[in-house]
């Protein structure tokens, strides 16, 4: 018997994903955006989500389409703005999806918190701004900082380059971005890879993401790319 | 409070002049992320010979300039989510780390745009108070970062000064701003108020003054 | 207050048998930290096809065990300092990814060897008070851990309880430990006090009680 | 005009090293500790130093040797006991030199803070504990941590495997350890390689210290293995 994370069926991989299950999505814009697992998300029917990620999805394809399908409760984002965002303008602009925004840094040190096992943390980010309101202040060497808490999440979607079975995980360039913090902080990582290699293969200097923070891998060989779909019209489901 | 005060505006430096202007002011070897736009102009300018690392938030150090239409890689984008090169001796890393380069004051220089600047540095440049909220990086940006330009122009389109004694908009980062680039003139924030470093040849001092609301000095 | 209660020491289980116990108790596919010394002892018993992978906190994933003499690398050690290897799928790390593993809750077990353990799970294992105070790894280990294993013998050389009613050593953590593994029986943490699951056969329930500072059950 | 941060003067290296300063030193045991550039130290002579590190030193070498020459004011570590450390536990029992005891995670967390730009944060680490004494604490979800801060240095001395003339480091297996965080915990990061290489033949993909948080380097080809130079009985100076 061995350790193998690698699982064949998307429903199999996402058959426990739940009603009102908070989900981490990684991916900066298109680059790391995991849409094969989006899409199996939608075919799920998962409701009541709340999202974190740092955008709030493309078109109506991937996590604009997840949105589109009124699966999300809330987004919990850096930056919900986006030229070719569709969905969630529409159901933000009807009061039908809540958002709570967080400065993008803010955003990522509170996932790694979560899988450091901080609960929180202080931050001069946001000092002095609206999105301090409400934050517990304290002085560091007579400098004012806010408190962070740690952000948890259910489940993390994740997009990566290559894995191997043990849920060791290697990224391609910028395409890195949210998905390793987000593999830490989520109580189940679930992993979309274009390549799956042998342990022996594995370079220990040169994992990123350990299989430890690895639940579940499955292959997508040629994913989707976000902008071309877009450019084509596409449309899930 | 702010009001209109400039009905006929008078026309300063071009944005690339202003671009020239901060890459003048960039140390060799110093770590600088240049903000989505016009700031982005700036890397075109550095000249004798130094070499400036350019650092992009969503995980890449040592940024080069767009690719050809051949060399375009949709996994390689910089944080305005277009796509870029990496230079050699440039690296990769995951947001946490990036932003612990900025939030931990390892990013020299940023550049910025700007609704409002006052007169202590604050900044307003992430909100107008209506439409989706959506902060980005500008936040940690001006926070973390050694020291934040702002390049902007001096008046917004209905002539209305951008650098005030108060913004009125929702802040970026209180105190934060320590040189101004506009097309009328490059400004230090100081305890006596926006100091001129360098007036356009087309302004005089009091005509700076009165497009600005807030005590400006030579 | 603990006193000498055992004039004579009966022998019980081997620290090989004990290592056995711990072994059976891993599920397949668990990571773990197996403290230095007796603990390291653990790995050898792994039966039943089960697949662990071992962690050490100085930033390998995957340990293996100690090379061959001629294998020998310094810079591949673990957190004993003693020459180990990588196995297949293994990874490296620096200290504070490795002990986000550990601290944000992802190791599965340790298991830890103990000079005092309370029966509400307190353990004392890092300082007798004396000498020069020296923590290690000993007290991030208890804290995120999601199972803490303490593998000890049941009285200390001079015949003393070590599970105790109240530690009387510095603490590594509060209401930590959720089981025992003793030479004379195998324990768990409870509301009532000790709770044996396994008693070796040389011992008595009453033995037990009387060798053990603290309401012992089955 | 390019970037190089590569040096090849020791004295150079450490010219503005000065007494009262705060060094971090890499390395756990004697995997990636930095032992020429201690003894680089030794001959700079600065005093009444802070030290932090993992360990205290073991023989005459390398740490060992800088606290032998009493240049140590203090040594904030997780860990002073060693069966090869002579100096430190001299010095120690006789009150000439001071000890903050940090748990190894703890320690390790509040470095990399120091480079993440975070004053302080919440752990649940030493709670209940004498090394909790004094701080303050603070319940999250109903479970009590405690406050701790950042922790800055002067200098990092650090070992690496491989640089480039940007400051990109690469490091050897387990020699990795503290080194990465010491390296962006630190004003002034000095780092000693075995091997230099051409930033063409740098991956962007593998490097573990982007060259931002490096500020000098110098290459050791072939550094003193401490416990080799222990059981020859190597002094330093």
């Amino acid at each position: 018997m061995k350790i193998n994370k690698i699982m064949n069926e998307m429903s199999d991989l996402l058959s426990d994903v739940f009603d009102g299950a908070t989900i981490m999505i990684g991916g900066f814009g298109e680059a790391g955006s995991p849409i094969e697992l989006l899409h199996g998300l939608i075919d799920n029917g998962a409701k009541n989500l709340t999202i974190i990620a740092n955008n709030a999805g493309n078109g109506r394809v991937g996590l604009g389409a997840l949105i589109g399908q009124n699966q999300v409760k809330k987004v919990i984002c850096s930056f919900a703005r986006s030229a070719k965002g569709i969905t969630f303008p529409e159901l933000y602009a009807k009061g039908k999806i809540e958002l709570e925004v967080v400065p993008q840094g803010t955003l990522a040190e509170r996932i790694r918190a979560a899988g450091a096992g901080i609960p929180g943390f202080y931050t001069a980010t946001g000092v002095g701004t609206p999105l301090a309101e409400g934050k517990e202040e304290k002085l560091f060497n007579g400098k004012k900082y806010i408190l962070e808490n740690a952000l948890h999440a259910d489940f993390a979607f994740v997009k990566a380059d290559v894995a191997d079975r043990y849920g060791n995980l290697t990224y391609n360039k910028t395409a890195r971005n949210f998905n390793p913090i987000m593999c830490m902080a989520a109580k189940q990582s679930i992993v979309q890879v274009r390549n799956i290699i042998d342990p022996k293969d594995t370079d220990p200097e040169q994992v990123v993401t350990p299989g430890i923070f690895v639940n579940r891998i499955i292959k997508i060989e040629n994913p989707i790319i976000e902008s071309k779909a877009i450019a084509e019209g596409a449309v899930y489901p | 409070m702010k009001k209109i005060i400039a009905l006929e505006i008078i026309s300063g430096w071009d944005r690339n002049t202003i671009a020239s202007k901060i890459a003048k002011d960039l140390p060799h070897g110093s770590y600088v992320n240049l903000g989505i736009g016009m700031p982005e102009l700036v890397s075109q300018y550095i000249e004798g010979g130094r070499e400036i690392v350019y650092h992009s938030e969503n995980g890449l150090l040592g940024m080069g300039p767009p690719p050809q239409e051949n060399e375009i890689d949709l996994d390689l984008i910089n944080a305005g989510k277009k796509p870029v090169t990496i230079l050699p001796g440039g690296s990769f890393c995951h947001h946490a780390d990036s932003f612990s380069m900025i939030r931990g004051g390892h990013i020299d220089y940023c550049v910025l745009g700007a609704m409002e600047v006052s007169i202590k540095g604050d900044l307003a440049n992430w909100s107008t108070g209506t439409g989706i909220p959506a902060v980005g990086g500008a936040m940690d940006l001006v926070a973390g970062s050694k020291h934040v330009f702002v390049m902007t122009q001096h008046l917004t389109k209905e002539g209305e000064p951008k650098l005030v004694k108060q913004c009125s908009l929702p802040l970026t980062g209180a105190s934060v701003v320590s040189r101004i680039y506009s097309d009328y003139a490059t400004l230090d924030i100081t305890d006596k108020g926006f100091k001129v470093l360098e007036l356009n040849e087309n302004i005089t001092l009091d005509y700076l003054q009165m497009v600005t609301d807030g005590n400006v000095y030579q």
